[in-house]
């Protein structure tokens, strides 16, 4: 374990260190300025350049990288350009409400696509394996701008059963906190979940067909065990690989979906800084979702190996 | 607990129809503030007005009322603006208000970093003479005819705390609520200043500003309660809620900008006017109005809105959909089957506008290659010089005394703007109306005629409509206003049960 | 001599995989996808109406002279959709293979040594890593606006799906006994990976596809709704459906007609790849 | 004796359409008595394991009864819904399956596998009990350190371990009928012996009956009162065991009593061929490790090896002592951790020939299921060596593949059939076919005859010394059936832990053996004669 951490964290690294240098690159990449965003809609080219000067945007593109990277190392993220305050409070601000939502959204990811994936691996036909087919093709369908938009109609304008939108922290008002993440949390879980069931189902299916099952069956081992107990097991593994692909998803379609329902996380904070072109909290938040996902990669991996014996460490 | 109860609830619970102490007024927007434009007009001004105040305000007929300045007085040549100033004013920090408060104010705006739209009226400023703490005279270089939006638009900061205004961590002013917390791009909220010197006011305990990109997802926190009042609804959604008794639509016939055609008058095709002119007889105004503004809004070929002193029913309606007229134009400048550039910003609304254009335009054989882009690269465009020959945005600042769009609003500006529009006579009838001291004299009058003969000549900016600014208001939200700049007053605001 | 004389021939591949397309599972999903193809296929044909032509009867429902009503600019919405799902047919058919291609490249590149596994793997985590926003205004900002561009971010969102997939099942394969059989046999490591191991780590590759050409509607709508796609007018199912996003409330039926349509396509889909699974494993 | 499993006239086709199918089980019927064994033997491919696999109702998929009923106490399994018959497999009839490396699942412990087993029907055990018994139950077929091997997962058994690892879950519930198909294939002599009287044991203490399916007539002579003889799918003779293996009446039978190796017959290498003075392949103290440094399993420690042409090496030993790992060193598909081989003086592994095995040094793998990819048709299985190494055309090659189908026994027509349609027994055929494709001077098979039955095994064993004759082929023949090593080999090397520990002559070793493990393996040997158990 120690030597798989210890040979990991080297490319982790070195990803985390590629992905420094896309970030920065690809936020110079996209037109625009952020002096332009700052000197407001009527500004003259004097002023953007001043601001320009200011904001240091004026020197050699290397240079900037360096001094970015330099202040990153020294644990300083420095101000924000134009959303103000420091990058380090609004990141500190943001991340409990996404990690809130993601977590959130995980969890509801895995206990919508198991039961999904199990019972539509072993309900060939019949009204049960219908349901379970059309909710998958229609969540996968119906994409979340039109998902959320629903749920709200739905559940908070015509119901009146959950708010239409906001946030609040779950360790200091649980029982609000759980009925605001609902609606966020299940409209970005939906595809994903659609997703990891097809998958689940797919493994599950191969797996009953193996010789293993025909063991188990032979030794009288109920259906739901065998399905449970003995496939799933097996089809976990790739499941598992599914699943750290979708976090990816599900951090990307935070963005989309803290907008629709106003949840104020990091999602909202990269498009906001986006759309103001403040490169240094696009650029640290870039980079902090890279780790994370390399961090991810680095567990599905581990998760892999414990999942399934035969996979060795080295 | 429910959730939703709780939502509704943080307006607290007041009973009384009549003026009451008391509540949280929620009010939803669709983006939030850029702190670094704290003195500019940018897309949000919601806050302006909550924690700072200006030295006067507008009534409806752009008549200045006091505020931190009670009274003032202009010399005959224009030259020198005396002001007497309030002297129960504290700042938030507890700090008296005095005469440099406003020295600072101004010179504050001189600052290109400030970015302030009127900084080239604040510039005219050149000396200050102050006769004690609370009264003060301005030296001007030159007699300008919108002094008073210049006060109507400068709010007057804490000197001591700007840095911290322009970064959004603090707000330090002497208006009505007090900055208690932001969440960047998420929330604002704000608590009532005990201390405000006009007695009684606030009613409310505070306001809170949540911002709500989604315009859905804004409308639908209006419905369901959460919020009780935004600028920021759509007028198409709008239109669904005039029926609903629970809501107040009030429109303001300011408006909230004026949609137009940008036109570089140095590209291809289009440097001929009657090419430009052709254009702004092609399109369906009534249309697009109807469609993309569901209606909130008006048909206009000029910049003014009705509240303005240079608007004029015949110029408002120069241009008519005549697509005949604009074809025999085109046949004329022997640019009949022309494909030309169209930038517009890539969110609905103007995606919207810019289709409809589009289609509007190919009907008298322009065809147009539309770009979307996102507005951050709209506005670099637009400050460089670099847009397409066509490009479709909104304006400001055609709500106020007319010379203030042209010494003020990008597109219009003299001096220099996106449409590399320059003539002489354009300029000189711009500083003719703006280096004055008066604005609705019969000469004055006659300037702005002018300003409008040259605009509805040439066409560089061609102006389609003027939106409709539409104030969806809960039926518990009273009391409120903006003044000319939007900047929300909510001294008289109050919520009932 | 003993001889087992049964002479009983199992199918070849392909017709196992006819078969499979032709039980009635393959069969209804062929149908739904043939259907909505080959309505945007022929949409020139099955509607007169530019689909960009712009009227003032807007948000109409539908109706005699406009099937399923018109949108917010008043254009026919029978005409759009067909286009539309011309346009997505024609971004997903081209994106997915150029994904999945690279993917699968990128995975056989990684069986071929532990440093280029290495290397592919990390490539695939900072490929996964960046949120799709921000690639897709990237690339949206080089090129510009356009269909390429929608093209690129499908692909690019598909590359890692089908690497790790095919990679998992190669690291699986590869370590069962044939393959090493093969090898003794005098196969070369390329002939190893490419004629042993690859025709039976493909399996999970079918589902992949599945989600893939559902996801390539999917991705092709949010960056319609991010206004980052196909350049307007121009109809795609995602920009209808973002479009119909701010109507869902007053005139539900703007929608109903695109979420039909990749209802249709997203379900077909899977019901071909279900279908191939069962006729593999048969 | 009352009849707890009656059979009768059970029919058992592949495939979709009459037309195409095959019927694999032609009216197989029979009684088996409470307490009653009851051996199968037949030809390779004679349908015994899908008879095994119809009694239970778990045909491969394309397989259907077509006729004919299995009657357990009265009800008839061949149609009984699937939830009743769940509640009568494992608990009152119980199956060892022929291929113990796929059929336990490689993600759970084994001690899960167990738990699953003794709780599947409901047992109101608590889970130490299961536990404990568990542990029992591995102690019973000889699974060192049981207790502690509970938490271990099945890839870290060696292959005969698994074999009792499936034996050990069939035992769970003391069923009525326990059908064990080829239970002691992949077992030295010695394991063998502790398995079958293990089986013998539960027979006489419990009264299972027993269906013993296999090859090995030594085995059910041991184990089975009754014996059933099938053949193209019918059962061609049963009796007693002892009155049919001394009087077979059934010309089939007859034959295979008569291809029977005894251990006593001496070895006929030496009239075969004779071996060439300059050793072909030269190995000195090779080693191999497996694992990481930390969790190393040494299976090799020095073994020095001589193989001359035409000469047949026997190699014999103990389970798991590293008869797979040589033969996987020799043609170089493991790197060695140590040592050389060389091949005509010329060191395997190094110089131009670096990168791969060897053309003329070939494998026939242990396992035939998981060594050939389920993908390809026999005929592409066997044609791709020839393929690769560029021999011949494309009709060259098919007749190539035809001829050698032809040679293990197997219809040409199967050629375009995919592994999954093949018995056990067919599916080692193919291997030795494509080992022998590229026509290779040194051949290593790994347990080649183990699922063969003794005519075919005769067979395939005459087509070796054919080779060996007229190419002057040499084998390292790997096999646990001493008496077919004697046969065949011209001298025998006897492995344990993982060091060659006697090599000599190979009637030398059998007669006279010098190391006491070899004494020991040759005591085990079951002759053909029934035990004492069995002829009661
Ligand atoms: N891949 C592996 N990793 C770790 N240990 C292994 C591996 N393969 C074999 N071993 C171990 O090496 C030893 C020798 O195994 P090998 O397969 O050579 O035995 P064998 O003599 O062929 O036995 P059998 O007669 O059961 O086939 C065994 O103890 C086994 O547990
Ligand atoms: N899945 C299948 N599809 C088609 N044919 C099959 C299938 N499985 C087995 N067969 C055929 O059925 C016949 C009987 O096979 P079975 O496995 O019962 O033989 P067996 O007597 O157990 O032989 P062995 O001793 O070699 O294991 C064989 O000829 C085989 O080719
Ligand atoms: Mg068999
Ligand atoms: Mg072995």
């Amino acid at each position: 374990m120690r030597t798989f951490l210890l040979k990991r964290l080297p490319s982790g690294l070195l990803v985390l260190a590629l992905a420094s240098f896309l970030v920065f690159l690809i936020l110079r990449l996209i037109p625009g300025d952020p002096a332009t965003t700052l000197a407001g809609p009527d500004a003259s080219p004097a002023t953007v350049a001043a601001i320009r000067g200011r904001l240091g945007l004026d020197q050699p593109l290397f240079g900037q990288y360096v001094s970015w990277l330099g202040h990153l190392l020294s644990g300083d993220l420095g101000p924000s350009y134009a959303i103000g305050g420091q990058v380090s409070d609004l990141i500190g601000n943001g991340l409990g409400a996404t990690v809130q939502l993601t977590l959130g959204a995980l969890l509801l990811v895995v206990l919508i696509a198991l039961p999904l994936g199990v019972v539509g691996a072993t309900t060939r036909r019949g009204p049960v394996a219908a349901a379970v087919q059309a909710v998958t093709t229609g969540v996968l369908a119906v994409p979340p701008f039109v998902t959320g938009v629903l749920l709200v109609l739905l559940f908070a304008v015509s119901f009146e059963l959950l708010p239409a939108g906001g946030h609040e922290s779950l360790l200091a008002e649980p029982d609000l906190a759980v009925q605001y993440l609902a609606m966020p949390a299940l409209c970005l879980a939906l595809p994903s979940a659609a997703v990891l069931a097809r998958y689940l189902k797919d493994g599950i299916e191969r797996a009953l067909a193996e010789d293993y099952v025909r063991t188990a069956t032979a030794l009288g081992v109920s259906r739901r065990r065998i399905v449970w107990r003995h496939a799933l097991p097996n089809a976990l593994p790739s499941a598992v690989t599914v699943l750290g692909l979708q976090i990816g998803h599900l951090v990307a379609g935070a963005v989309l979906v803290e907008r629709i329902f106003a949840w104020p996380g990091l999602g909202q904070l990269i498009e906001q800084g986006v759309l103001r072109r403040d490169y240094p909290l696009v650029q640290d938040l870039l980079l902090l979702v890279v780790a994370v996902y390399v961090a991810v990669q680095l567990l599905t991996d581990l998760a892999y190996t414990w999942l399934d014996p035969r996979i060795r460490w080295e | 607990r429910s959730a939703v109860e709780h939502a509704r609830n943080a307006a607290g619970a007041v009973d009384a129809d009549s003026p009451r102490r008391g509540g949280v007024l929620t009010v939803a927007t669709g983006i939030d503030i850029t702190p670094s434009l704290l003195f500019a007009v940018s897309a949000n001004t919601l806050v302006q007005r909550l924690a700072f105040n200006t030295l006067t305000r507008y009534d409806d007929r752009l008549r200045p009322q006091p505020e931190l300045a009670t009274a003032w007085e202009v010399s005959p040549d224009g030259l020198n603006v005396t002001l007497r100033l309030r002297e129960d004013v504290l700042f938030h920090s507890g700090r008296r208000f005095t005469a440099d408060d406003v020295v600072f104010a101004v010179r504050n705006l001189q600052n290109p970093a400030r970015s302030a739209q009127l900084r080239s009226t604040a510039a005219t400023v050149t000396d200050f003479r102050k006769n004690g703490d609370f009264e003060l005279t301005l030296v001007l270089a030159h007699p300008v005819s919108n002094l008073f939006d210049l006060f109507e638009f400068m709010i007057v900061p804490d000197r001591e705390s700007i840095e911290d205004a322009v970064t959004g961590t603090r707000l330090i002013g002497t208006g009505p609520f007090a900055l208690t917390g932001r969440k960047p791009g998420s929330s604002l909220s704000f608590a009532r200043n005990e201390q405000y010197w006009n007695p009684g006011r606030p009613h409310l305990d505070g306001v809170e500003i949540r911002i709500i990109p989604q315009a859905e997802s804004l409308l639908s926190s209006l419905r369901t309660g959460q919020t009780h009042l935004s600028y920021n609804v759509r007028g198409k959604d709008a239109a669904t809620l005039v029926d609903d008794p629970r809501f107040r639509i009030k429109q303001y016939d300011t408006g909230s900008g004026a949609h137009y055609i940008g036109v570089d008058v140095t590209a291809e095709h289009v440097r001929d006017k009657r090419v430009r002119q052709a254009i702004a007889w092609a399109v369906d105004r009534d249309r697009l109005v109807q469609q993309a503004l569901g209606g909130y809004g008006t048909v206009s070929s000029v910049p003014w809105p009705k509240s303005s002193p240079a608007y004029t029913e015949a110029g408002a309606t120069h241009y008519r959909h005549d697509p005949e007229r604009a074809r025999a134009l085109l046949r004329e400048a022997g640019a009949e089957h022309i494909t030309l550039p169209f930038a517009h910003s890539n969110e609905a609304g103007p995606t919207a506008i810019a289709q409809i254009l589009q289609y509007d335009l190919r009907q008298v054989g322009i065809e147009t290659v539309l770009q979307p882009a996102d507005s951050p690269t709209m506005q670099k465009q637009l400050i460089s010089q670099s847009m397409p020959a066509l490009w479709t945005l909104s304006h400001g600042f055609a709500q106020l005394q007319p010379a203030t769009l042209a010494v003020s609003a990008y597109p219009f500006n003299e001096a220099r703007n996106s449409s590399r529009f320059a003539s002489p006579a354009y300029t000189d009838v711009v500083q003719r109306a703006w280096n004055r001291s008066d604005s609705d004299s019969p000469e004055a009058r006659a300037l702005h005629q002018q300003i409008t003969d040259v605009l509805l000549d040439e066409e560089f900016v061609i102006d389609l409509a003027i939106a409709g600014l539409v104030e969806v208001a809960g039926r518990r939200a009273r009391g409120v206003t903006l003044n000319k700049f939007g900047y929300l007053n909510l001294d008289d605001a109050y919520l009932t049960a | 001599m003993t001889t087992a004389a049964l002479p009983l021939k199992s199918a070849a591949p392909r017709g196992r995989y006819r078969a499979a397309l032709l039980s009635p599972r393959g069969l209804t999903g062929l149908v739904l996808v043939g259907a909505v193809a080959l309505a945007g296929l022929l949409a020139p044909l099955l509607t007169g109406t530019d689909p960009n032509a712009q009227s003032a009867l807007a948000l109409a429902g539908p109706g005699a002279a406009h099937p399923f009503g018109t949108d917010d600019l008043g254009r026919d919405l029978y005409s759009r959709v067909l286009h539309g799902i011309g346009t997505d047919l024609a971004l997903i058919v081209t994106a997915v293979p150029v994904g999945a291609l690279l993917g699968c490249s990128a995975a056989l590149l990684a069986a071929t040594s532990r440093w280029a596994d290495l290397a592919v793997q990390r490539a695939f985590d900072l490929l996964l890593a960046f949120p799709g926003l921000i690639l897709a205004l990237a690339v949206t900002a080089v090129l510009g606006p356009g269909r390429w561009p929608v093209v690129i971010v499908i692909a690019l969102a598909e590359i890692p799906g089908y690497g790790r997939q095919l990679r998992a099942g190669i690291l699986v394969q590869r370590e069962r006994e044939y393959a090493l059989a093969a090898r003794v046999g005098g196969a070369s490591r390329a002939r190893v990976l490419l004629r042993h191991v690859l025709p039976n780590a493909v399996d999970p590759l079918i589902v992949q596809t599945a989600v893939a050409l559902s996801l390539g509607v999917f991705i092709e709508g949010a960056m319609s709704f991010l206004g980052l796609g196909v350049r307007p007018p121009e109809p795609t199912l995602g920009s209808i459906l973002s479009q119909s996003v701010a109507y869902l409330a007053t005139h539900p039926t703007f929608a109903a007609a695109p979420l039909a349509a990749t209802t249709a396509l997203v379900l077909g889909f899977t019901l071909i790849a279900e279908a191939l699974n069962r006729g593999i494993r048969r | 004796m009352t009849t707890v499993l009656r059979v009768t006239d059970l029919t058992v086709r592949f495939g979709d359409s009459d037309s195409q199918g095959a019927t694999a089980v032609d009216g197989v019927s029979f009684d088996l008595g409470a307490g009653d064994t009851l051996g199968i033997v037949g030809e390779s491919g004679s349908g015994k394991s899908t008879t095994a696999l119809a009694l239970l109702r778990m045909l491969p998929p394309g397989g259907r009864i077509t006729a004919g009923s299995v009657h357990l106490a009265g009800q008839d399994l061949a149609a009984l819904p699937e939830t009743a018959l769940r509640a009568l497999r494992g608990r009152r009839i119980a199956m060892v399956f022929q291929d113990p490396m796929s059929s336990l699942n490689p993600v759970l412990t084994v001690g899960r596998q167990l738990d699953e087993a003794l709780r599947a029907h409901g047992g109101t055990r608590r889970k130490a009990e299961r536990r404990a018994r568990a542990a029992e139950l591995l102690d019973l077929v000889g699974i060192p350190d049981a207790a502690g091997r509970l938490r271990d997962h099945p890839h870290r058994f060696s292959g005969g371990q698994r074999q009792r690892i499936m034996i050990a879950l069939a035992l769970a519930h003391d069923a009525e009928v326990l059908v064990a198909d080829e239970p002691t294939t992949a077992l030295d002599p010695t394991v063998q012996q502790q398995i079958l009287r293990l089986l013998t044991r539960i027979n006489r203490e419990t009264g299972t009956a027993l269906v013993v399916i296999s090859h090995d007539l030594g085995v059910i002579a041991r184990t089975c009162r009754r014996l059933l003889v099938m053949r193209h799918g019918r059962v061609v003779e049963s009796g007693a065991t002892a009155e049919v293996l001394a009087q077979p009446e059934h010309p089939y039978t007859r034959e295979l009593l008569a291809a029977v190796p005894r251990l006593e017959e001496p070895s006929r290498a030496a009239a075969n061929s004779t071996p060439g003075t300059r050793p072909l392949l030269t190995v000195r103290g090779l080693t191999k490790t497996y694992g990481s440094r930390r969790r190393a399993v040494t299976a090799l420690h020095g073994v020095d090896l001589d193989l001359h042409p035409g000469e047949t090496l026997g190699l014999v030993g103990e389970s798991g002592s590293g008869k797979s790992t040589l033969a996987r060193a020799l043609v170089q598909a493991h790197p060695p951790s140590g040592g050389s081989i060389r091949f005509r003086g010329e060191e395997l592994g190094r110089g131009a020939r670096r990168d791969g095995p060897h053309r003329e040094v070939q494998l026939v793998f242990q396992d035939p299921y998981s060594s050939l990819n389920p993908r390809m048709t026999a005929g592409q299985i066997i044609a791709e060596p020839l393929i690769a190494h560029r021999l011949g055309d494309r009709e060259q090659r098919a007749a190539r593949v035809a001829e050698l189908l032809e040679q293990v026994g197997l219809d040409p027509a199967v050629a375009d059939r995919h592994p999954r349609a093949f018995s056990g027994g067919q599916r080692q055929r193919i291997g030795i076919a494509r080992a022998l494709a590229p026509e290779p001077s040194v051949l290593v098979c790994d347990e080649p005859v183990s699922a063969l039955d003794v005519s075919v095994q005769a067979q395939v064993i005459e087509l070796l010394a054919r080779l060996q004759r007229e190419l002057g082929l040499a084998v390292l023949f790997i096999a646990h059936d001493l008496a077919v090593v004697r046969r065949v080999s011209h001298r025998i090397a006897v492995m344990h832990r993982g060091r060659i520990v006697e090599t000599g002559p190979a009637d030398r070793v059998v007669t006279a053996p010098e190391h006491p493990y070899t004494a020991e393996l040759l005591a085990a040997v079951p002759g053909l004669e029934p035990a004492p158990a069995a002829s009661r």
